[in-house]
């Protein structure tokens, strides 16, 4: 009972304390906890490995830098996944910071070895959110006149025969808020029937699960790093992701143990105040 | 019409012929009533207690841009905004407004003095009123943060679109001693808004936030007909399962047309 | 140049943790040089895309019609002197009558296409849940309707299901959280001190 | 000019966008022209990303005028605008500029990220005072909440495998149920609201009047 108490008075940042042992050491020594993967990541995996070599994927960074650290790994496996399988990738952002993590995956992957313009391309960001993704997804050149080098989209192999959102054979896309799966769906899917699969936050995940099982997204990665993880279980490319799960584990037990004790403490106040009015 | 979005279209014409009777009707006064809210009942208090403290208002019309598919819920979080502005306005009680959208913030601003135009304060509207903080996420929660802080406010309104940052911001409110309510549309923020703040407004709840408050006879108007809507959409869910059941699946298929 | 990247960014992870310990005004500092970072990375993206997506189409192309947004677009500034802000209503009307629009077609992402797939054979706990539990969470939020034990009972059990979605939507939130302090700590622990693998 | 105006531009705009969406067939040219009004609608959202800095300015500028005692934030800020802007222009095509670099990769980026890290250590304090079982429905949340926290974890199946099946169901039905019910109430307030703002009913976004 008294260390129950002294939970509920000590400074909250004993709490901070605690919670970051708790992460920082499986990061030092690694429990090695195994990994599953779920069945809305599998699907996701299924619809990248169900593109061909030369086939075109749009790949969507629609992230903001505060919620980057959750969904840029995700992006990371996608691409190297795509790449890996001879799938041509063609990169753009919606979300100013995106452009960021479009332009240092693109610089990555051309200094591995792939050529800018026919393997990957990188078409820069538009401004106005849901107006752009529309206009984007009628006429790519109409928003796109340059990419990020200043050259037309049209003037390299990738983009032949791509005029509309359509025209890709997949869409991925990756959220940290606005625009993300919903604004996509509206505009582009409900439009094209492109296929849609999306990554977002773990936040973001349950709110856009109506779409997986109606069936507007073909995959989804719910659940952030995670997702990210269990991605990179599944195509065999282990990760910062999966080195992160340990302490992710870890983690969730503590805050679950904060929450049950705060509860009892709770349970214990309330009993005591009903005893002292008795 | 293309095909697939003919159901759709004879869905979108019935709302909005259904939306235009029900107008047309307020206009004579045919009003329908409206079930209580106790979150948005609760404004009226939380302004009162920030005049007695004599410190300022927090008000927050959630945090995207308005021309994205957020823009009904930050309308809604402008339609309270006018109403607790004029309250503000009318009490001599300071308020500020976060902004972290750069489109919402001429139309906040523009709200605001209009509400004390209407009060017949426009002489005590202020630039500081109404702020453009910033258009990332998080240092507009932490600028929130130290307004909440440096200006003890006494009460902070939050109703809009609002993402990560809303347990930010409530927890920011709790430890600034203020009373919270707050609103949003956004499902995966309402948890830790009922968890943390005093009254909740959970999703639609805010559409009805604008109407409800000032008694606006279109608004509540646009109320009934989307009650008509989810009524609608209720008993196709259920017919059209049980057709299901029974292995009939036209409903199904008249939806794909 | 990586070194001094890292030893700044170690720098500024703990200018921001600060704030743990209480606020000051040494986050109070980076934060605001942050939100000085945060528009002056706005102001280029903005310039870029209106010379990429307006002023290049007009003078290379002879696209008259571009410089329509781009005065749209400086007619918001008449904001900032009190005498003409009426004339910032028209561009503002420009993007509100769009995004109002554009919102519009949730009609069919949102509404026709979600009702659909809630239809389905009652014969599993799970079909009857994704179908009558839409329902019952459907009559909560009823607010014109005269309350009657039927839409009193049904509604409660509605919020219950509400709830439960909210519960799933915490854990998860509180997840996605975490995900960003560990991603931070690798930060640290990987790139700044190098004592993890 | 000060009503009609932005009204008619609205309508305009508005119909414009949702003929072309379900009737593009009887008027093929529409879409052509609904493409370029949204490429407009963007470069104008670009202008205004500029009149939010302004603002910025304008504020911060006060404070310095004023001699606040902060004020040496506010130089601060307007050192971070001025040399992210200089510094963004120059840095050309894909492989940004080294100061432009060190600005986004040093400053901006960690300092982004860490202020949003910051987060799960107030749900830790919320854990223990905000997070509450107050009544029933709060209940439901804490405890589909502590599931699905469990279940989402690798650990979670080594505790028992029990809860990531209940997490996935969870996550599948109820969350699926009641999030649907949410769209379909939010999808008749965006078309209701949308309609409202295109016929010009609702004149207070416009500024009043």
């Amino acid at each position: 009972m008294n260390i129950l108490k002294r939970f509920g008075e000590m400074d909250r940042r004993w709490l901070y304390v605690i919670l970051l042992v708790m992460v920082v050491f499986p990061l030092l020594r690694p429990i090695g906890i195994p990994i599953d993967v779920s069945s809305s990541t599998a699907k996701f995996v299924a619809s990248v490995d169900r593109l061909q070599a030369g086939d075109r994927m749009l790949l969507v960074f629609d992230y903001s830098i505060g919620g980057g650290p959750d969904v840029d790994p995700q992006a990371q496996v996608v691409l190297a996944h795509a790449l890996s399988k001879g799938v041509r990738v063609v990169e753009v952002a919606f979300v100013d910071t995106g452009l960021n993590y479009a332009t240092k995956a693109c610089d990555l992957w051309v200094s591995k070895g792939k050529v800018y313009g026919t393997d990957i391309l990188n078409l820069g960001y538009a401004p106005g959110v849901e107006t752009a993704i529309s206009a984007f997804g009628q006429n790519i050149e109409a928003i796109f006149v340059r990419d990020v080098n200043g050259k037309a989209p049209s003037s390299y192999p990738i983009m032949e025969g791509i005029k509309t959102a359509g025209d890709f054979k997949l869409i991925a896309e990756f959220a940290t808020g606005i625009p993300g799966p919903a604004e996509w769906i509206r505009q582009v899917v409900t439009r094209y029937k492109v296929p849609l699969a999306c990554g977002v936050v773990s936040v973001m995940g349950p709110q856009n699960a109506p779409y997986l099982q109606s069936g507007q997204l073909v995959g989804l990665l719910g659940g952030g790093l995670k997702s990210a993880a269990e991605y990179e279980i599944a195509v065999k490319m282990p990760g910062a992701a999966t080195a992160a799960m340990d302490a992710q584990s870890l983690g969730h037990l503590t805050i679950v143990v904060f929450v049950i004790l705060g509860n009892i403490l709770f349970l214990v106040e309330r009993r005591e105040q009903k005893a002292k009015k008795a | 019409m293309v095909a697939g979005k003919q159901t759709t279209f004879l869905f979108f014409v019935l709302v909005l012929a259904v939306a235009v009777y029900y107008m047309t009707r307020a206009r004579t006064g045919k009003i329908p009533a409206i079930r209580k809210i106790p979150g948005l009942d609760a404004i009226e208090e939380a302004i009162g207690r920030a005049t007695e403290l004599g410190r300022p208002v927090f008000y927050v019309p959630g945090r995207t841009e308005i021309n994205t598919g957020g823009a009904a819920q930050n309308i809604a979080g402008l339609e309270v905004l006018g109403h607790v502005a004029r309250m503000t306005a009318r009490y001599d009680t300071e308020i500020r407004v976060a902004i972290a959208a750069a489109n919402v913030y001429p139309v906040a601003e523009a709200i605001v003095q209009q509400a004390y135009l209407e009060e017949g304060k426009a002489e005590r509207v202020k630039p500081e009123m109404v702020q453009f903080l910033s258009n990332e996420q998080f240092a507009f929660a932490a600028a929130c943060l130290s307004i909440m802080n440096t200006e003890k406010t006494a009460s902070v309104i939050m109703v809009g679109e609002f993402q990560a940052e809303s347990l930010m911001l409530a927890e920011g409110a709790a430890q600034a001693g203020a009373v919270t309510i707050a609103g949003t549309a956004r499902t995966a923020q309402i948890p830790f808004f009922v968890a943390a703040c005093d009254y909740t407004l959970i999703g639609e709840e805010i559409f009805a936030g604008g109407a409800y408050l000032s008694k606006n006879p279109v608004g509540i108007a646009n109320l009934a007909v989307q009650d008509l809507g989810k009524l609608a959409s209720l008993v196709v869910i259920i017919a059209g399962s049980l057709m299901v059941t029974f292995g009939n699946k036209s409903m199904i298929n008249w939806l794909k047309k | 140049m990586t070194v001094a990247k890292t030893w700044a960014g170690a720098l500024c992870v703990f200018a921001v943790y600060s704030f743990l310990w209480k606020e000051n005004r040494f986050f109070r500092a980076v934060q605001n040089l942050y939100v000085g970072l945060a528009a002056g990375y706005s102001i280029v993206l903005a310039v870029k895309s209106i010379q990429r997506q307006a002023w290049v189409p007009l003078t290379t192309k002879g696209d008259i019609w571009a410089i329509v947004p781009m005065i749209l677009g400086l007619l918001l500034f008449t904001r900032l002197f009190k005498r003409y802000a009426w004339v910032a209503r028209w561009p503002m009307a420009f993007l509100m009558g769009m995004g109002a629009a554009l919102s519009m077609k949730a009609i069919e992402s949102d509404f026709v296409r979600q009702i659909q797939a809630s239809l389905v054979a009652w014969n599993s706990i799970n079909n009857l849940m994704l179908s009558l539990g839409t329902a019952l969470a459907l009559t909560y939020f009823f607010f014109t309707f005269k309350p009657n034990a039927v839409t009193n009972y049904a509604g409660r059990a509605g919020r219950w299901v509400l709830m439960l979605c909210f519960g799933a939507a915490f854990g998860q939130s509180v997840q996605g959280r975490l995900s960003l302090l560990i991603s931070q700590m690798q930060f640290l622990l990987k790139d700044w001190l190098h004592v993890m693998k | 000019m000060k009503k009609e105006v932005p009204i008619g531009i609205g309508f305009l705009v508005g119909v414009l966008i949702v003929f072309e969406y379900f009737l593009k067939g009887l008027w093929p040219a529409v879409s052509k022209t609904a493409t370029d009004a949204q490429n407009w609608g963007s470069v104008i959202s670009a202008f205004a990303m500029g009149l939010a800095a302004a603002n910025l300015i304008v504020i911060h500028g006060r404070r310095i005028k004023q001699k606040h005692p902060d004020a040496w934030m506010s130089w601060l800020l307007f050192a971070g605008i001025l040399v992210m802007t200089i510094t963004g222009f120059y840095a050309k095509g894909t492989a940004g500029g080294n100061t432009f670099s060190f600005l986004f990769d040093g400053l901006y980026l960690p300092l982004g990220t860490a202020m949003f890290s910051i987060m799960v250590f107030f749900i830790a304090s919320a854990a223990r005072r905000a997070f509450r079982a107050r009544n029933i429905d709060a209940a439901f949340l804490l405890v589909a909440g502590v599931i699905v926290m469990i279940g989402n974890a690798p650990v979670g199946k080594l505790i028992s495998p029990w809860f990531p099946s209940a997490t996935s169901w969870l996550i599948s039905f109820p969350n699926v149920a009641g999030n649907r019910a949410i769209m379909i109430g939010a999808a008749l307030g965006m078309v209701l609201t949308g309609f409202r703002v295109i016929v010009g009913i609702d004149r207070s976004y416009f500024g009043g009047e």
